[in-house]
């Protein structure tokens, strides 16, 4: 589909703001509909679009599989991060109260760093699923 | 001042409604994808248009407008994208649309 | 836009301004094709006028779906926009107002299928063909 | 007012429904889901006025968003047979 010019500049357009507004989700979790989960998932589904419509190559040269994987696991290690580090601090796992100077803090500085892991894990998961079910030929004997 | 705007909103919805109704019909009325196509597009621009419009005189200024504003344009710059790519591959998968054929077709 | 405005949102969105047209710019994505500058100065003229143009075939295609006399017909016309950009924008305008869908594009001729022949003639007169390529300007 | 045209939008879905059930090629099925996603996202931000909670408009540019990247997805599927080559 590289040689459909109107399919290629609407990608060129909105590869940008779907980006952003994944970010703008997952930032603004506290206060509505949102968080680490769908944002993931958006921000995702731009990279998904870029490699459907340039091909499989041209994605991963955009997005290494080994960066990906590596995302993944540091996302993973980020929320049990938290978790260890409020154990650490001389309370139960995940309790953000302990981790900033005052209650209030400890509670925001917590739940965006666990959101952001959250988001980091998802996003990357979905990206890799995607690779690997895109890498299958067709195996029902149909070459085109 | 109220009363005008609930009654401007209220015109909007009625055509809205009217809009998407009429393109429903004609997504089951019409002989092929081609024309299906037409009515397909009147749901995506007339219904959004209008639905949006009355929405904003609805909410007033603010940031809701704002948001509004975002589903629309969203809309409108994907619609033609997806219906002249379903027409596109129906050409390409080698169907041809009723009707009379005018010049030499690509 | 969420009616927030403390210190630590205003840096979130600054950094995540930042991050995205790193991706962009990795992706190679800023060019004259995924940024068309030299639209903006008329833009807003041009998108009343297909606002316009919009409703009312809009209405007149509610008439043919309900008076049931649909008689499509495919042609193909010439664009005379000189980037791929103006091209584009064209073919999605055509798009966009119903009755008349653009079908295939290759270089600068474009396929056209109309629902009746009323829509075709609209666009066999050329008049949006010459509003995009005044929105195009001299190159 | 908002039920009123929440009910149009619910009349509308039903006939696209109809659409989908009836179509003949995959290419009216594809057409008919993208109407259905757009009615949808109409109905979304009414019922977000309707029940007086405006973040309702977030899920519906979300759900645009998803629509059509759905949308293209699948027509990419249908017209190569995989997400891999890109011959066409």
């Amino acid at each position: 589909m590289d040689n459909n010019p109107i399919l290629r500049i609407a990608t060129k357009i909105l590869f940008a703001p779907i980006i952003l507004f994944g970010l703008y989700v997952q930032f603004h979790g506290d206060f509505g509909p949102g968080g680490g989960f769908q944002a993931g998932v958006i921000v995702a589904s731009a990279f998904i679009l870029y490699a459907i419509v340039f091909g499989l190559e041209k994605g991963k040269e955009l997005f290494p599989l080994s960066i990906n994987l590596f995302l993944l696991a540091l996302g993973g290690i980020l929320y049990g991060g938290v978790g260890i580090a409020s154990m650490m601090l001389g309370d139960e796992f995940l309790s953000y109260n302990v981790l900033g100077s005052s209650q209030q803090a400890g509670q925001h500085i917590g739940i965006l760093l666990v959101e952001f892991g959250v988001g980091l894990t998802v996003s990357n998961v979905m990206i890799a699923l995607f690779y690997a079910f895109a890498s299958f030929e067709s195996s029902n004997g149909e070459k085109k | 001042m109220d009363l005008f705007t609930d009654l401007l909103t209220g015109l909007f919805f009625f055509l809205g409604s009217l809009s998407i109704i009429i393109g429903a019909c004609g997504l089951i009325k019409l002989p092929d994808v081609f024309s299906r196509i037409h009515a397909a597009g009147m749901i995506d621009t007339g219904g959004t248009a209008f639905f949006v419009l009355g929405m904003i005189m609805q909410s007033g200024w603010s940031l809701i407008t704002v948001k509004l504003l975002l589903i629309g344009i969203f809309i409108f710059f994907t619609s033609p994208v997806t219906s002249h790519v379903t027409a596109n591959l129906a050409r390409e998968k080698g169907m041809v649309p009723e009707g009379k054929k005018i010049g030499k077709l690509l | 836009m969420s009616g927030h405005y403390t210190n630590l949102i205003i840096g979130l969105g600054i950094v995540s301004c930042a991050f995205c047209t790193y991706l962009a710019n990795r992706a190679k994505l800023i060019d004259e094709e995924g940024l068309p500058l030299f639209f903006f100065p008329r833009l807003l003229n041009y998108l009343f006028w297909l606002f316009k143009e919009i409703i009312i075939s809009n209405f007149n295609t509610a008439k043919v779906i309900i008076s049931g006399n649909v008689e499509p017909e495919i042609f193909t016309v010439k664009a005379s926009q000189h980037t791929d950009v103006a091209r584009v924008t064209y073919a999605n305008s055509i798009t966009l107002t119903p009755g008349t869908v653009t079908t295939k594009i290759k270089n600068n001729i474009l396929e056209v299928h109309a629902l009746n022949s009323d829509f075709g003639d609209d666009v066999r007169s050329n008049e949006m063909d010459k509003k995009v390529k005044l929105l195009e300007g001299e190159r | 007012m908002f039920l009123a045209a929440l009910t149009a939008c619910a009349i509308s879905a039903l006939l696209v429904l109809a659409r989908i059930v009836l179509g003949k090629t995959t290419f009216d099925r594809v057409l008919a889901v993208n109407s259905l996603g757009t009615i949808i996202v109409i109905g979304i931000a009414l019922h977000g006025f309707y029940a007086n909670r405006p973040e309702f408009l977030d899920i519906a540019i979300v759900y645009a968003l998803i629509n059509f990247i759905g949308t293209v997805a699948i027509l990419k599927l249908f017209s190569t047979g995989s997400f891999k080559g890109n011959k066409k």
